[in-house]
């Protein structure tokens, strides 16, 4: 059997993943997506500690968390639209006229 | 080596490329492809974890939807991998992000670590089969239909708002709106005209 | 009548009110009659007071009238309060007398001046100051005459203020009496916190006990008292604003400083004659600054040409004798001197005044000779207040004089060098003062011919208290005779109780060894009047027969005239020491102190600050990716600390 | 006490949050019917009105509903007063601002009442996993308001940072959920409590680092450093009231959720004094030192508004009854006078092309003596000087302080206070001393904003001057608290 | 109205700046005249206080005391004593002085300006009432903002920096002494079990030595700032020049009186272990301003900042004074206070006179002006003798009680300070021949008129109160006496210093070890 250890570290190596990719992607939609990574990696430690408590709340709130993800998303993605359509570009980098 | 073992071991690897790769990509649309890849890999380790339903949803709706939502901007936005992307940030500063997100990861992974099997209700962390109704489409929907009925309802509004904020960030511009102003802010801006102290 | 006694001081008051808050809105007799008036009146109340005073027995003269309580606080407690014992019957006598006759005077000298009415409302402030001084009850009160007459001093030296050395010697003598005042106020601090009061009655009766006699206390509050008197009566090293002073009006010069203020410090020292007696030590410092006084200002006196100067350095010399005689502890005739000093010396000031006013405010000496016959009056009564200060036997000061010279040299504070000291300057006050008449009154007429043609005797006003003040420059010294002359020392008498107060304090039999030698006296007297003739005899080959002498010595001693000349250039000594590096000084803090070092500190500070928040800004990139990562680098170390508790 | 496992269905314990929804509905109904479409700014406001009754009228009421997943407590309900008064205040001022800029759309109103929800359900709940969807609600909206001014890149800007860097604290704070659940099994507060020798016991990591990161997610709503980056852009590039809505409203749901937490929740772990009051020194320090070189107000405002929660983050550190009502009090003073400077500065921008930097104000009190006045008032009260609420806010919160033993931290908040005393003068300096640089086009009122400033105006000075009423409050409300 | 006379005079500007806000602004006149009638009102207000307080008395006098934020322990608690009751009639005088001076100086934003003054009216005179101790710094804080718009507003040309100056360095000070009050507020509560801030309380309380130094150490830094004590002076040359001549006088008149009164009525009976520690490090910061004020002062160009810095000399010795800690020396300090007050607000009232005319304040461009100014000058020259200390004006009686009462406490101390006696003679002087005296070498100063019947209104009382105070200032030491001994008796009720029979304050620590010691000897040998 495989410890729910493995499956934890799998999730926090997403999630560092998903970090990296919030950190150093230029392009505002690998980047959203980099951040659904994250959520996701966190829902697979919520799977697995349910697991491991035996108790079955973490799925319920897996449920409602890929909710949030989605609603996330579409607003993320709306944005995106808008700004590229401003600007003409999605490079993250590009969105500094706030600054200082 | 368990057949548990083995199907963890791919999977986790699946997962783990996926989302590396996802993150590589010059191409969003290879992004998108790869994360779904990575979601398959996590779906895999649902299901190991007894969360059968879970995974199944992640798929149906992570995979089917919220990523192929993505695809259809970015297809929307007709964006290329020669998007302008600039120029990749400097190497330190590049360094300094790896390093944070790996200390991140080690910090995670040691505490994982040094709890390992701490007071589980499973010996030594490792799990054993649930009984059938863990991770049943029942139990997950008594669940939500009773403890986290609240919350369930919440997901609505949320829901709901995400749309109104979607279609109002998103929509056409009507007649109503100010013309676009003259200097129009097209492409890269960089100055600002933040200067000059008293 | 002693009731009003208060009334001496506040006559003159009244008079600088109603002159002062009605200035230029009244005529000048009224004002005349206004200033005049009430240091007339005054005068009168002193003498009613005097003769009252003296229908006292000896030993119960002394009226204290307390009018309100001034300044009180826990046990400290000080009224205004006036006292009338013999000490200060003579000087309200002769600072009524001569201020009356130097106002009278100031009628026919000032009756062309623009600013008439202030004048005379800053000389009846000065007498209201100077009899407030004199006829204070304690040393505060005494303390506001004495700073009073400092005022008026300062105003009337800076009377004519458009004359940039008249408001420099104005301020000049404000603030070298400052530096004395200084001396003053600690020492009266002294006396207060040793004593409990700085009542004099109090204080004579209590010093003894407060004190120890000899003690190093007792001296050092007698030293610091003494800086204040060095400081209003012109003692080195404080002389230096006296001559300065002669810019102001020559009555001013001759009340100010002649007759009364600058006496103050005599008067003073007499007043605390209890303290000094039990600190031989620093009657001995007395003793030796005034006798260096004496013959310092009268070397200077030797070589200055303007007539105003060199009846000013002769009063410094003056002023020396006095502070020698106290010094001696002959405080009697330290105060009999100061009497005598009072009238010959306004004399001499008015009667120069009377020869400015003859030669068009033309005040140097080499560019008189002759007047004689032009302004008689003048001339008289200017010889006889030279021969009064020259000593000639007779006259008032010969008396006064001598009896110093003769203390100096047989009381038990006393001490042959004092008596040379003082024997040396008698012989060059006749010099310098001959010089004086003969260039002045003698020898050819080396005026231009503009001044010439307006060559006048002054008008009565001014003559007729010359001839009085000539009068009492004669007469003056008579009551003052010495034993051995066979007559009776009345103001000896008339002082005793001032002064026994103070031989009571120390146990001593001092004093009184004097008659005992009545042929060292007379030798002494022979010898001093010799040498005023010598010295008179000099001066006329000098000065009036062979004036081609005087040049050839000047000549001759060139080096020495020009230091004479030039006053030892004490003024520019304290110019490089004192003045200069004090401005630098302040300068430095202004410049560097407070602008460099304690605002650039807080500027610094701001600065800082500022730079600070410009380099954080920079940290505000504008960039979500950074953000994100300080983000992450939070959460690290957050994760961190709480991985280890 | 409160039954904590009631699993009754009681909608009268949710009534503020559902009239807010029911009014939102309305207004996304009526907005699609085009003359309808301007009673919703109406709609919004009796959503409002009726949700600020509702919210009174539940004080004193202290029960607990949906399986223990709605904890109603005078500390809530103080709560939803402060954000409905927040929402409202926001309300009045932006619908003028909103027309002028073209912005005047109904979903604006909806998204304000349904983010007004959000802080309500997230201040209403005990319970991890509530408290998060309410951050959720909350945010989205937020993110979508920021942005609402389409044809502005700064806006753009704006909304895009706050939502990316919302988004990414969200997925920590999901992790430190997840963490905590796998510590206890739960993710109720209450359990966590009473539980904590066994999880404690046996998994402390686990909790110890949940904890960790549920505080970077919601340290990132209330601008700690280093979770505050994104406050002075989103600030600056939003719409001015939304940021008037931003800078009070999400930071005091954010510090509502946090007190639970921290000061009643983990209270238990020893760490937590220490590491808030670096988080407090860091905070208001960070923040006051940025804000020195701003020229815009707005912007200025922003990093204020960070080193304000410093101050409040001070009573985190502290603990206690004493310290948990002067973050209350102080909150509310900040609300009111915080959103008066706004609201003075929504007045300014309603004249075309002002942008709130501080050249624009110079010669201000010329022309305007009474707002510009009022404007010094509010810089005043942030300042902290009395007879502003500003000083008795700061009295109260560092008197608690002290009373702890914590005197190096308040000397550090009050040498920061002094630092602010620059840059909020400069406003004032700018507006009375500077001579006017070019002709200053006058600002037009509206009832509706005057009556802004008139509430924030007496709330500021008639709280400074007696404050004994909502000290009172703020007292009680803790007592009924978990 | 007896009771509630206090408030009254408190809050009758205030409620004055209230009307001043209903007239319109474009009505100058009435705008005056009311800031005028007002403040005069408010002075016969306040001299119907000192008819009625009761000299010779001890303790406070019309006290209210009416719990404001009780669960905090504040109250709005107001009383007098000797002390503050001339303060108040001072400031209420200057209020009035300055309105009247400002008349013709101020020509922008009128009203703002009358509204600035009251308020600062308002805010001085509730700190001289106030006994509670956040009601205190309420008050304290109150005053900072009307003088910071006047003299931001309608100061000179660096107005803004000084301005901001003065905000930044008074803010400084007052905000450790916030800490410092909470400090206290927490120490009463864990000594009496309630909370308060009533002063009369706090002063009972009995505190630690090392807390006592650190509290009086913050209280001190705000009263020094504010005094100024050397070196935190900085910002009053630059405030004094900048700001409008009614502002310098109520700056100088008043504002620093408030630093001086903090000492008395805070440090002082709160702390008094501290304040006997601290005895010669605030004596010898007060000495180097004495003499480095008088110094600075001696080479300044413009007469205001001559002024400024004679401030900071003036102040040294009323810091000398109250830290000789005997009836003396404080005594002499408070009435110091007073005399600085009518002294340097006479003196920038003159100031601002011939600036008003010639727009100038640079002590070259003058010369010779008694000439064209009789009057003037004359007045100019009473004023700077009073300010030089001489005796029979309102300087001398001050200086010469507080030098009085530093020679017993420490003879050094005084001898040093009464050299700043000669060197304020110095500049005075010095200042006063290079405007007045010499010939008018400026054409511009021919034409000058002499006061005006305004001017003379103005400067009449203030010459009046210096001879007054000069001659007979028994009425004053009968209402500061008892004070000042109040003050002294709280300082010794702690027990750590002790009142000797001269009213002079010494610590009793060397005498506690001594007998302690010899308590711990017997011990020893009982064994």
């Amino acid at each position: 059997m495989v410890p729910i250890s493995a499956y934890l570290i799998v999730g926090v190596a997403l999630f560092a993943i998903g970090t990296v990719g919030v950190l150093i992607s230029r392009n505002l939609i690998v980047l959203l997506m980099s951040v659904e990574l994250m959520l996701n990696s966190a829902n697979l430690c919520l799977i697995a500690f349910s697991r491991s408590q035996n108790i079955m709340d973490g799925h319920a709130f897996v449920f409602l968390v890929l909710t949030i993800a989605a609603a996330e998303a579409a607003v993320g993605l709306a944005m995106v639209i808008t700004l590229y359509r401003n600007r003409e570009t999605i490079n993250i980098d590009r969105f500094n006229l706030l600054k200082w | 080596m368990s057949l548990d073992l083995a199907i963890f071991v791919i999977s986790a690897l699946v997962a783990v490329f996926g989302a590396t790769m996802m993150i590589f990509q010059r191409n969003p649309v290879a992004s998108v492809l790869y994360l779904i890849l990575s979601l398959v890999g996590q779906a895999v380790l649902y299901v190991q974890l007894g969360a059968a339903f879970v995974g199944a949803v992640l798929i149906i709706v992570y995979s089917g939807a919220i990523l192929v939502l993505f695809l259809f901007v970015i297809m929307m936005l007709n964006l290329r991998s020669s998007a302008d992307l600039g120029e990749p940030s400097p190497p330190v500063s590049r360094f300094v992000k790896y390093f944070v997100s790996c200390l991140i990861f080690l910090e995670l992974s040691f505490i994982i670590r040094e709890s390992l099997g701490a007071g589980s209700t499973t010996s030594a962390g490792i799990v054993t089969m649930a009984d059938d109704s863990f991770g049943s489409v029942e139990s997950v929907a008594t669940l939500l239909f009773t403890r986290y009925l609240y919350p369930f309802e919440l997901t609505s509004v949320l829901l709901l708002s995400a749309i109104v904020g979607a279609v109002i960030i998103a929509r056409r511009a009507t007649e109503d709106e100010l013309p676009p102003q003259p200097e129009k802010a097209v492409g890269p801006i960089s100055q600002k005209t933040n200067e000059g102290q008293e | 009548m002693t009731e009003y006694l208060y009334l001496i001081p506040i006559l003159p008051l009244v008079g600088f009110l109603i002159n002062g808050l009605l200035i230029g809105r009244i005529p000048r007799p009224v004002i005349t009659l206004i200033g005049c008036g009430s240091v007339a009146l005054s005068l009168a109340l002193s003498l009613s007071l005097f003769f009252e005073l003296k229908a006292l027995p000896a030993d119960s003269r002394m009226i204290e009238q307390v009018l309100f309580t001034w300044i009180v606080s826990g046990n400290f407690h000080v009224s205004m309060g006036f006292l009338l014992d013999p000490l200060s019957a003579v000087m309200i006598l002769v600072v009524t007398g001569v201020g009356f006759l130097i106002h009278v005077y100031s009628v026919g000298y000032m009756h062309k001046d623009p600013g008439y009415g202030r004048y005379f409302t800053y000389l009846n402030l000065f007498t209201f100051s100077m009899l407030t001084l004199v006829l204070a009850d304690n040393f505060l009160l005494m303390f506001v005459g004495w700073e009073g007459v400092g005022l008026c001093s300062y105003l009337l030296i800076g009377f004519w203020y458009h004359k940039k050395s008249a408001a420099d010697a104005g301020k000049k003598a404000f603030i070298v009496n400052r530096i004395g005042d200084f001396g003053f106020l600690i020492g009266m601090f002294i006396v207060f916190w040793q004593v409990g009061s700085l009542n004099f009655v109090d204080i004579n009766a209590m010093a003894p006990a407060a004190f120890i006699a000899g003690g190093s206390l007792i001296t050092i509050t007698c030293l610091l008292l003494f800086v204040g008197a060095t400081g209003k009566s012109a003692q080195i090293p404080l002389f230096v604003w006296l001559p300065d002073a002669m810019e102001g009006p020559t009555p001013v010069s001759a009340l100010i400083h002649a007759a009364t203020m600058v006496t103050a410090g005599v008067y003073m020292i007499v007043r605390s004659n209890v303290l000094y007696m039990m600190s031989p030590d620093a009657l001995f410092v007395v003793a030796v600054v005034g006798a260096l006084t004496a013959i310092f200002a009268a070397t200077i006196g030797l070589a200055q040409n303007d007539i105003k100067r060199v009846l000013a350095y002769s009063t410094v010399s003056q002023l020396g004798y006095m502070f020698l005689a106290c010094g001696v502890a002959a405080f009697t005739a330290g105060i009999f001197h100061l009497m005598t000093h009072a009238f010959f010396k306004a004399l001499l000031f008015l009667a120069s005044g009377s020869v400015l006013h003859a030669m068009s405010d033309e005040k140097d000496i080499r560019k008189m000779g002759g007047l004689k016959k032009y302004i008689p009056i003048t001339y008289w009564t200017f010889l006889i207040g030279t021969l009064a200060i020259t000593g000639i036997p007779g006259l008032s000061g010969f008396f006064s004089k001598d009896e110093i010279l003769w203390k100096a040299f047989s009381s038990d504070y006393g001490h042959p060098v004092f008596w040379v000291l003082g024997f040396v300057t008698a012989g060059l006050t006749a010099f310098y003062m001959f010089r004086l008449v003969y260039l002045t009154f003698h020898g050819p007429e080396r005026m231009d011919d503009e001044t010439k043609s307006h060559l006048h005797e002054s008008p009565k006003s001014m003559t007729v208290p010359l001839i009085i003040l000539a009068a009492l420059a004669i007469a003056g010294g008579w009551v003052g005779m010495p034993h051995i002359l066979g007559a009776t020392n009345y103001f000896e008498h008339w002082l005793e109780p001032v002064m026994a107060s103070g031989r009571n304090a120390v146990d001593t039999h001092a004093l009184m060894s004097t008659s005992s030698n009545a042929g060292m006296e007379w030798s002494l007297m022979v010898a001093s009047v010799g040498l005023v003739l010598i010295s008179i005899f000099v001066a006329r080959m000098f000065y009036n027969k062979k004036p081609e002498l005087a040049t050839a010595w000047q000549k001759k001693m060139s080096g020495l005239h020009k230091l004479l000349l030039n006053k030892y250039y004490i003024d520019e000594i304290y110019g490089a020491v004192i003045v200069r590096p004090t401005v630098y000084f302040s300068l430095f803090l202004w410049k560097v102190v407070d602008v460099v070092l304690i605002d650039g500190l807080i500027n610094g500070v701001a600065v800082v600050y500022n730079d600070l928040s410009e380099s954080l800004r920079q940290v505000q990139t504008g960039r979500v990716r950074t953000y994100a990562t300080w983000f992450a680098v939070g959460v690290v170390v957050l994760i961190a600390v709480f991985m280890r508790g | 006490m409160i039954d904590y496992t009631s699993a009754s269905i009681d909608f009268a314990l949710l009534g503020p949050e559902i009239a807010l929804l029911a009014s939102a509905f309305l207004i996304l109904v009526t907005g699609y019917v085009k003359s309808l479409g301007k009673l919703s700014p109406g709609v919004a406001f009796v959503g409002l009105v009726i949700a600020l009754v509702l919210s009174l009228n539940q004080w004193g009421n202290q029960s607990s509903g949906f399986f223990g997943m709605v904890t109603c407590d005078d500390f809530g309900s103080a709560f939803k007063v402060i954000f409905t008064l927040i929402a409202i205040l926001t309300l009045l001022m932006a619908h003028r601002y909103l027309s002028h800029k073209s912005l005047n759309r109904p979903e604006f109103y909806a998204l304000l009442n349904i983010s007004t929800m959000g802080m309500m359900v997230m201040a209403n709940s005990t319970d991890l996993v509530v408290m998060f969807l309410g951050l959720e609600i909350m945010s989205l909206p937020l993110y979508v308001m920021a942005g609402m001014a389409r044809r502005s890149p700064e806006s753009n800007e704006a909304g895009i940072k706050y939502f990316v860097m919302g988004a990414f604290a969200s997925a920590f704070l999901l992790m430190g959920i997840a963490f905590v659940y796998g510590a206890s099994g739960t993710t109720d507060l209450r359990r966590l409590v009473t539980d904590y020798h066994y999880i404690v016991g046996n998994f402390k990591l686990y909790l110890y680092s949940g904890v960790a990161m549920i505080l970077v997610g919601f340290g990132f709503k209330v601008g700690a450093v280093p979770f505050h980056s994104w406050i002075p852009d989103v600030y600056e590039g939003a719409p001015t009231p939304v940021t008037a809505f931003f800078s009070v409203g999400p930071k005091a749901a954010g510090f509502a959720v946090l007190l639970r937490l921290f000061v009643f929740g983990f209270a238990y772990i020893g760490l937590l004094s220490d590491v808030f009051w670096v988080l407090a020194a860091l905070t208001m320090t960070v923040g006051n030192i940025m804000a020195l070189r701003q020229n815009n107000i707005k912007r200025m405002l922003a990093y204020s508004s960070i080193a304000h929660a410093g101050y409040i983050l001070i009573a985190f550190a502290v603990g206690g009854d004493s310290a948990v009502s002067a973050a209350m009090f102080y909150l509310v003073a900040y609300a009111l006078f915080n959103t008066g400077a706004f609201a003075v500065l929504v007045l300014l921008e309603t004249r075309t092309g002002c942008k709130s930097d501080f050249s624009e104000l110079s010669g201000f009190s010329r022309l305007h003596p009474y707002l510009s006045s009022v404007l010094a008032l509010f810089m005043f009260a942030l300042c902290g000087f009395p007879p502003t609420v500003g000083f008795f806010g700061k009295f109260y919160l560092f008197s608690a302080a002290i009373q702890s033993g914590f005197i190096w931290l308040v000397v550090i908040g009050v040498m920061n206070s002094f630092v602010s005393v620059y840059y909020y003068l400069r406003v004032i300096k700018v507006s009375f001393f500077d001579q006017p640089q070019q002709t200053f086009v006058p600002v037009t009122y509206s009832p509706a904003i005057i009556v802004v400033l008139l509430i924030t105006l007496a709330g500021t000075l008639g709280l400074g001057l007696f404050p004994q009423q909502l000290l009172d409050i703020s007292q009680s409300a803790i007592f009924a608290f978990l | 109205m007896e009771s509630q006379i206090l408030t009254l005079v408190t809050f009758f500007p205030l409620l004055g700046a209230a009307l001043l806000l209903l007239i319109p602004k474009e009505r100058h006149d009435s705008v005056k005249s009311i800031a005028l009638i007002i403040s005069f009102i408010t002075m016969l207000l306040s001299f119907w206080l000192y008819a009625m307080f009761e000299p010779l008395a001890n303790g406070m006098q019309f006290e209210i005391n009416i719990p404001w934020v009780a669960s905090l322990g504040i109250s709005y608690h107001m009383g007098i004593d000797g002390i503050s009751l001339l303060l108040i009639v001072m400031t209420t005088v200057l209020n009035v002085l300055a309105i009247l001076a400002s008349f013709n100086s101020i020509t922008q934003n009128v009203k703002g300006y009358y509204i600035s003054m009251l308020l600062l009216a308002t805010g001085m005179i509730g700190v001289f009432c106030s006994l509670d101790l956040f009601l205190f710094y309420v008050f304290w804080e109150v005053m900072l903002f009307p003088m910071y718009f006047i003299i931001g507003l309608w100061g000179g040309v660096r107005r803004i920096y000084a301005a901001i100056k003065f905000v930044l360095f008074t803010m400084f000070g007052s905000l450790l002494m916030l800490v410092a009050i909470l400090y206290i507020l927490f120490e009463y509560q864990s000594f009496a079990g309630e909370y308060s801030f009533d002063m009369l309380k706090l002063a009972q309380m009995p505190l630690g030595h090392q807390a006592q130094l650190w509290l009086f150490g913050a209280f001190a830094l705000a009263f020094a700032i504010k005094v100024p004590l050397w070196p935190f002076h900085t910002w009053l040359p630059d405030a004094h020049v900048e700001a409008p001549t009614a502002g310098s006088v109520i700056l100088a008149g008043v504002l620093l009186k408030m630093g001086t009164y903090g000492f008395i009525r805070i440090c002082m009976p709160m702390f008094p272990e501290a304040t006997v520690t601290f005895i010669p490090y605030i004596s010898v910061l007060s000495l180097i301003a004495i003499i480095y004020g008088a110094l600075v002062a001696m080479v300044q160009k413009d007469v205001k900042s001559l002024v400024a810095f004679s401030s900071v000399s003036h102040m040294g010795f009323i810091m000398l004074g109250l830290f000789a800690l005997n009836l003396q020396g404080m005594e002499g300090a408070v009435l110091q206070m007073l005399n600085h007050g009518i002294s340097t607000g006479a003196l920038f009232l003159l100031v601002g006179m011939i600036y008003e005319r010639r727009h100038t304040r640079l002590i070259d461009q003058f010369g010779g002006l008694a000439k064209v100014m009789p009057m003037f000058s004359a007045v100019f020259m009473i004023v700077t003798l009073s300010s030089i200390g001489l005796p029979l004006t309102n300087g001398f009686v001050g200086e010469f009680l507080i030098l009085l009462g530093t020679f017993k406490a420490n003879v050094w101390y005084a001898v040093i300070a009464a050299s700043g006696v000669i060197l304020s003679a110095c500049y005075m002087l010095w200042m006063y021949q290079r405007m007045f005296y010499g010939k008018i070498t400026n054409k511009e100063n021919e034409g000058l008129k002499d006061l005006s019947i305004r001017e003379k209104i103005i400067v009449i009382p203030l010459v009046l109160l210096i001879f007054w105070i000069g001659v007979y200032p028994k009425p004053l030491f009968d209402r500061i006496e008892p004070a000042v001994k109040q003050v002294m008796n709280q300082m010794g009720r702690s027990g750590t210093v002790e009142v000797d029979e001269d009213f002079s304050i010494k610590p009793v620590l060397a005498d506690r070890t001594a007998e302690q010691e010899l308590i711990v000897k017997a011990e020893k040998e009982g064994e």
